[in-house]
């Protein structure tokens, strides 16, 4: 019992340390990332005795601290309570939904098997939806709590586009519950070993040949739900290209122009979090998860027949590590993502989201369930 | 295994105390915001009764509220919207328009 | 009493804590985050009453879709003005819905003799069974429930639209 | 009387004589103004075109002694009585189908003339469709109800014609005048049909087609059908326009000349004479009746004839013939003799026709002008129209071997010869009467010096030929119409060969051919001092402006106010009825009924206004009130 919940807070503290820390250090890629991509130096003046390591001393220390030292302003009509709660309900949904994100299959120690997964729900992917669509409400709230006008108006705009985009993605990721017929994401994760030639139906046996060999990641399968799911979820993120709630041309800062220090980390913590979550979501759900293709329990199995047995600490290794890896590059996309494209319009984002993504999203719907029911 | 009771009585708490703001807000949207309160009083023994009874028909029955409470703060909140653009007032007592 | 009573003890406390300030808080802005926190809760005891699928679907459309919306509106129309309260109006709604309570819990109590739970398998309130009484014995109504949903959506589409040639001001 | 046995033939062709017609009008209906005049017109004059061209067909078709049918389906069907919309067409029908869809075709060619410049072109058109339309449905019904939805019809769009132009209030209220006292001669031939069917049904018999009809006649006692065909004759005193009914008549000229010419000349107005004969089989066992139409008509003729001898309007004068040569068609009804009636119909439908059209000629020429007073003189302006109109006055004269010629003589010799002496006299005296008033028109418009003022003068033209075609076309058929209706003394009669199946064998009372001959010799005589008198009076009279001395005389002055009929009916009907309406719209309605209504109401509201305290407007007072409204419920509960 002790032990069960030992481990249990070892997995949770190991997920919030690696999220957290992810989260800084992307603010430091960010920076870097940015500067190779325009050309420039990037952060490069603060260091410690002469060491600037990139600017990741930048990054990492003297920014907090910079933050955490500087005074921490509310507005006289605004709203304290509020105001102070705001940023926590910001960051919360973004930490908590990491929860159910499986980072592994099993670790077995003796006669214990450890799920590598914080919490596993059988409603694995309702929970992450309802904690992102808490998220809006640090926005909204800090919004009307600085008692701002360019808060205010962005703190609208963001409730109207986190609303938007979260019918698209919930119906965007239908198509993936549709194909492996579960809620949680631990299940989606294990079916995504599975080879395409295991899922094909008979009657599709020609594409045997073409696709067979390929593993059954749900970007395969749902080419236009992944699409569809990682432009809702960057939009939910609030960042480049749809940064219209902050929108620093037109509304200084948006939502969080009234925030500085700690509170204003907490917004900018948060962002970054949200970031490295859609990056685990969109692993877990289309790209296999934890999975290395090929790699079972006991080790490789290749489709041309070949087999190479590992022992199981190293594949539970490779599959931590891989998804690692996975949940880096989506990171490093969104970064360049926020780099490369120019904001929308409001008016945009809106057609975008309701006249575009909409019904699309619903087209893949009904295309995945008449495939199924004719496959079957 | 908390008594069935006491939810029950919770939810008439609640329900009670949305009664309460329906009657005495002048602010439609809290008024509003009370029924939102009582509809979810009622859902609460839905749920309740169906963890006793062992039948799934209360979480279906909540799942419905839950559509016809969409619907209704859908269609409440637009009037509203309306309203206010007319009278800018959301004070329910200074719309009597169609009083004899 | 058990760790379970407690726990209930101590959310419904804070549920009618939560109501409480819904009905009486002065800013509407409060009142919408105190209706959030009460929802929360519900959906606490929900899954508590082995709901989980109805407790998330709890939290996903009234906290997150619903009460998001009353706040769009609160913040939409920012109304500034207070309330100017009638004591006597509020001392009859009071004693009135007092009365109200009064008569339900002893109408509620009832129960009582029924207490006798039926053994729930680990199923019971998962998205499985819950999806299939929904597909199977009540697929009607949640067909006309859809219908109502459009309905409500055009509504709310032809009621937000601002008429031809009025002016811009909102 | 037994009733033949007529062999019948069904014909899906029937039906599209009346809705070819229809189907113009409703095409000008919605179309007709976007068409413009010349398509409209040419819609209108085709479909009636193609009607009378089916009727020609059918002419040959019909075979002697038989009945084409088209039953087009069930109109009616309440228990074991039935109402069929279904056609029929023997020779009495075919007789009135050629010249209602010839002549009307003819009408509506001269209409597109004369109709040229008025806005209201395609109007006209849809309403004399629709006219033609309810003239055949009311011809080739074969059922009563039917006919009287088709004379219903025809009288709407007599109504609709005469307050054609309804910016002058003068012609609405003529077409008023007319629709009302049509209606209540429709009241009286309504109550008939009621009383043949509930007669007939007693007797166990539900039907209103005529063959029906015909064959179970027996059953009726006389007295029912006295009473029957006396209410069927004041439906037709109003329709074809006899004493009393027959003042509507002379105003009904307010329409265009062409609706004078059709309507209120040649076609509805003998619509009378049609149902009267369509029911032969009905009047002929009624005796008393028939004599009381054959006096009516007598008198009826007389009287009309001497109105007419010194009108001046044009139209009022061809009007009041009109009237007159109705009561001749009905004063052969009166002695049974159906098929004199009919045939005179028929070649007043070509002379009265001619000589409306004529004189719509002359009031087209004068723009507008109607006082023969102000005209004369007409003789060398307008050759074709003069010639027309003489022939056509000669015919309705009875001049030797015009149509009008043997079919008046036909009817005073059938008078004679069923020894109706007295009534013979007044048709002889009449018929001089017809010549004087004829001929006295023809000198005063188209004799002498024009009267008119220069203006008028300046303009004066003959009519394009649109107009004078149906002129000379009508103005033949006025002179060789009558022929098939010889007298046996010259080649003999077809006609009552073509008609002797409907009415049966008439038991012609044996006479010698001379006496015959004298009848008709003394009829000309009469004739001819009728024109003579005419000639001495207006032929050679330079002026006419100033009356003379005898022109002042108590008689003239009668004739002259129609011997006041129209201020008489207006102090016995109009008056009493007006003061009486408006007892009942300024007392009885305002404050007997609408004070009952009222009250109730004053009533209500006042106690309404006690519970009107209940409703405050607020809305969280009705949620109050349902809050109590649920303690109430619960505590009833708890109390259980």
């Amino acid at each position: 019992m002790i032990v069960d919940l030992a481990i249990v807070a070892v997995k949770a503290f190991l997920v919030l340390f690696m999220v957290l820390n992810l989260a800084g250090v992307l603010g430091w890629v960010e920076r870097k990332g940015s500067a190779l991509i325009q050309d420039r130096i990037g952060a490069n003046r603060a260091s410690i005795f002469g060491f600037a390591g990139m600017g990741l001393v930048n990054t990492l220390i003297a920014d907090p601290l910079k933050f955490l030292t500087k005074e921490d302003f509310i507005p006289a009509a605004g709203d304290k309570l509020l105001h102070t709660l705001a940023p926590c309900m910001a960051l919360f949904p973004a930490l908590v939904t990491f929860a159910v994100i499986p980072f592994g299959d099993v670790l077995i120690l003796g006669d214990r098997v450890i799920n590598l997964q914080v919490a596993n729900l059988n409603i694995g992917i309702l929970y992450v939806f309802a904690m992102g669509s808490l998220g809006v409400y640090g926005i909204v709230i800090g919004a009307w709590a600085s008692n701002n006008k360019f808060s205010l108006l962005g703190g609208v705009r963001g409730s109207a586009q986190m609303i938007s985009y979260e019918v698209a993605m919930g119906l965007s990721v239908m198509g993936i519950l549709m194909a492996y017929s579960t809620l949680d994401l631990q299940e989606i994760a294990r079916d995504q070993g599975m080879l395409i030639r295991e899922l094909l139906p008979a009657r599709l046996g020609f594409l045997q040949p073409v696709m067979g060999w390929l593993p059954a990641w749900g970007v395969f399968l749902q080419p236009l739900g992944f699409l569809l799911f990682f432009t809702a979820a960057v939009a939910e993120t609030k960042r480049i290209p749809f940064d219209l709630p902050e929108g620093e041309s037109e509304l200084v800062a948006g939502y969080h122009v009234e925030y500085s220090g700690g509170k204003f980390l907490m917004f900018f913590a948060g962002e970054f979090a949200e970031v490295v979550t859609v990056a685990g979501l969109v692993t877990t759900l289309f790209f296999g998860g934890w999975q290395v293709p090929y790699l079972m329990r006991d080790g490789f199995h290749f489709p041309w027949g070949s087999i190479w047995l590992l022992p199981h600490l190293a594949v539970v290794l490779l599959q931590v590590a891989a998804f690692t890896v996975k949940v880096l590059f989506f990171c490093w996309l969104q970064i360049l993502l926020r780099w490369s494209v120019p904001r929308f319009r409001y008016d945009q984002v809106m057609r975008l989201g309701w006249k575009m993504m909409l019904p699309l999203a619903l087209l893949n719907v009904a295309v995945t369930a008449v495939i199924i029911v004719a496959a079957q | 295994m908390v008594p069935l009771n006491y939810y029950l009585i919770l939810s008439a708490i609640v329900f009670a105390i949305g009664v309460v703001g329906v009657l005495i807000r002048r602010n439609l949207i809290v008024v509003l915001m009370s029924i939102e309160l009582m509809l979810n009083a009622v859902n609460l023994t839905f749920i309740a009764f169906a963890r006793h009874l062992g039948s799934m028909a209360g979480q279906v029955a909540v799942f419905f509220v839950m559509a016809v409470a969409a619907a209704e703060a859908v269609i409440g909140l637009a009037i509203i919207i309306s309203v206010f653009r007319q009278s800018r007032t959301l004070d329910p007592q200074n719309m009597q328009l169609l009083k004899w | 009493m058990n760790a379970a009573t407690a726990i209930f003890f101590v959310l419904a406390g804070l549920l009618v804590i939560a109501s409480l300030m819904v009905v009486f808080l002065r800013r509407v802005v409060h009142c919408a985050i105190a209706l959030v926190t009460a929802l929360l809760l519900i959906a606490i005891l929900f899954i508590s009453l082995q709901a989980p699928m109805v407790g998330v679907l709890q939290v996903m459309v009234y906290a997150g879709a619903i009460m998001v919306l009353f706040l769009f509106v609160i913040m939409f129309l920012n109304p500034g003005a207070l309330e100017q309260p009638s004591i006597a109006w509020w001392g009859l709604a009071v004693i009135l819905s007092g009365l109200l309570g009064a008569f339900l819990v002893p109408l509620l109590s009832h129960y009582e003799a029924s207490d006798n739970p039926v053994t729930s398998t680990e199923l019971f309130g998962s998205p499985d069974v819950l999806a299939k009484s929904l597909f199977g014995e009540f697929v009607l109504p949640f067909e006309i429930a859809s219908v109502l949903l459009l309905v409500a959506i055009i509504g709310a589409v032809v009621l937000g639209k601002r008429e031809h040639g009025s002016d811009g001001a909102a | 009387m037994v009733a033949p046995e007529f062999s019948t033939i069904a014909s899906d062709l029937l039906r599209w004589i009346p809705l070819i017609p229809l189907c113009a009008t409703v095409l000008n209906l919605f179309w007709g103004r976007a068409w413009g005049n010349r398509t409209a017109g040419a819609v209108a004059c085709a479909a009636v075109g193609a009607s009378f061209a089916i009727a020609l067909y059918l002419f040959w078709q019909l075979p002697a002694n038989g009945v084409l049918r088209d039953p087009v389906y069930t109109w009616i069907e309440s228990g074991l009585f039935k109402v069929n919309v279904a056609f029929q067409v023997d020779a009495l029908t075919e007789v009135m189908l050629l010249f209602v869809t010839g002549v009307g075709f003819l009408i509506h060619i001269y209409s597109l003339g004369y109709m040229a410049h008025d806005e209201g072109f395609a109007r006209f058109f849809v309403y004399f469709n629709l006219f033609i339309f309810f003239m055949l449905l009311l011809v080739m019904a074969d059922n009563l109800v039917l006919l009287f939805v088709g004379w219903e019809g025809v009288g709407l769009c007599s109504y609709l014609l005469i307050g054609f132009w309804y910016r002058d209030i003068g012609n609405t209220i003529a077409g008023n005048k007319a629709f009302i006292v049509n209606r209540i001669g429709d009241f009286g031939f309504i109550l008939g049909i009621f009383l043949l069917v509930t007669g007939l049904a007693r007797q166990g018999i539900w039907t209103v087609d005529f063959l029906e009809l015909q064959k179970h006649i027996q059953l009726l006692s006389p007295a029912m059908i006295g009473a029957i065909t006396l209410l069927l004759f004041i439906g037709a005193t109003g329709k074809s326009a006899q004493i009393p009914l027959f003042v509507w008549l002379p105003d009904a000229m307010a329409g265009p000349t062409p609706v004078s010419a059709l309507i209120h000349a040649a076609t509805m107005v003998t619509a009378g004479v049609y149902m009267t004969a369509r029911l032969h089989f009905l009047f002929v066992l009624a005796p008393a009746t028939l004599s009381l139409i054959a006096w009516i008509a007598a008198a009826t003729a007389f009287f009309a004839a001497t109105i007419a001898l010194t009108q001046n309007d044009i139209k009022k004068v061809l009007a009041y013939s009109t009237i007159s040569q109705l009561g001749y068609m009905f004063l052969a009804v009166g002695v049974a003799a159906f098929s004199a009636a009919i045939f005179h119909v028929f070649t007043h439908a070509f002379f009265k026709a001619c000589l409306f059209l004529g004189s719509g000629s002359v009031i087209h020429a004068l723009d507008g002008e109607q006082d023969m007073r102000k005209m004369g003189g007409l003789k060398n302006r307008m050759p074709t129209t003069y010639w027309t109109y003489l022939i056509a006055t000669l015919a309705i004269a009875g001049a030797p071997f015009t149509a009008g010629f043997f079919s008046k003589d036909l009817i005073l010799w059938e008078a004679f010869s069923r020894g109706a002496m007295i009534l013979w006299g007044i048709g002889l005296i009449t018929a001089g009467l017809t010549a004087f008033y004829m001929f006295r028109q023809l000198f005063m418009v188209f004799h002498g010096e024009s009267r008119g003022d220069d203006h008028a003068k300046a303009d004066l033209h003959e009519a394009p030929a649109v107009m004078t075609f149906p002129l000379v076309i009508l103005a033949i058929g006025s002179i060789f119409a009558g022929w098939i209706g010889a007298p046996e003394y010259l080649w003999g009669s077809r006609w009552e060969h073509w008609l002797q199946p409907m009415f049966g064998a008439v038991a012609a009372q044996e006479s010698s051919v001379a006496t015959e001959i004298f009848i008709t010799v003394l009829t000309l005589v009469v004739v001819a001092v009728g024109i003579y008198w005419a000639f001495a009076k207006y032929g050679r009279a330079a002026a006419m402006g100033a009356p003379s001395a005898a022109e002042q005389g108590f008689f003239y002055r009668l004739s002259l106010n129609k011997y006041y009929i129209d201020e008489i009916y207006d102090y016995l009907f109009v008056r009493p009825f007006t003061a009486c309406s408006r007892f009942f719209a300024e007392f009885l309605d305002p404050r007997v009924i609408d004070g009952a209504v009222n009250g109730a109401a004053a009533v209500a509201r006042g106690l309404s206004w006690v519970w009107c305290g209940l409703q405050t407007g607020n809305v969280q007072h009705y949620a109050a009130g349902l809050l109590v409204g649920t303690l109430a419920l619960l505590a009833y509960f708890l109390g259980q």
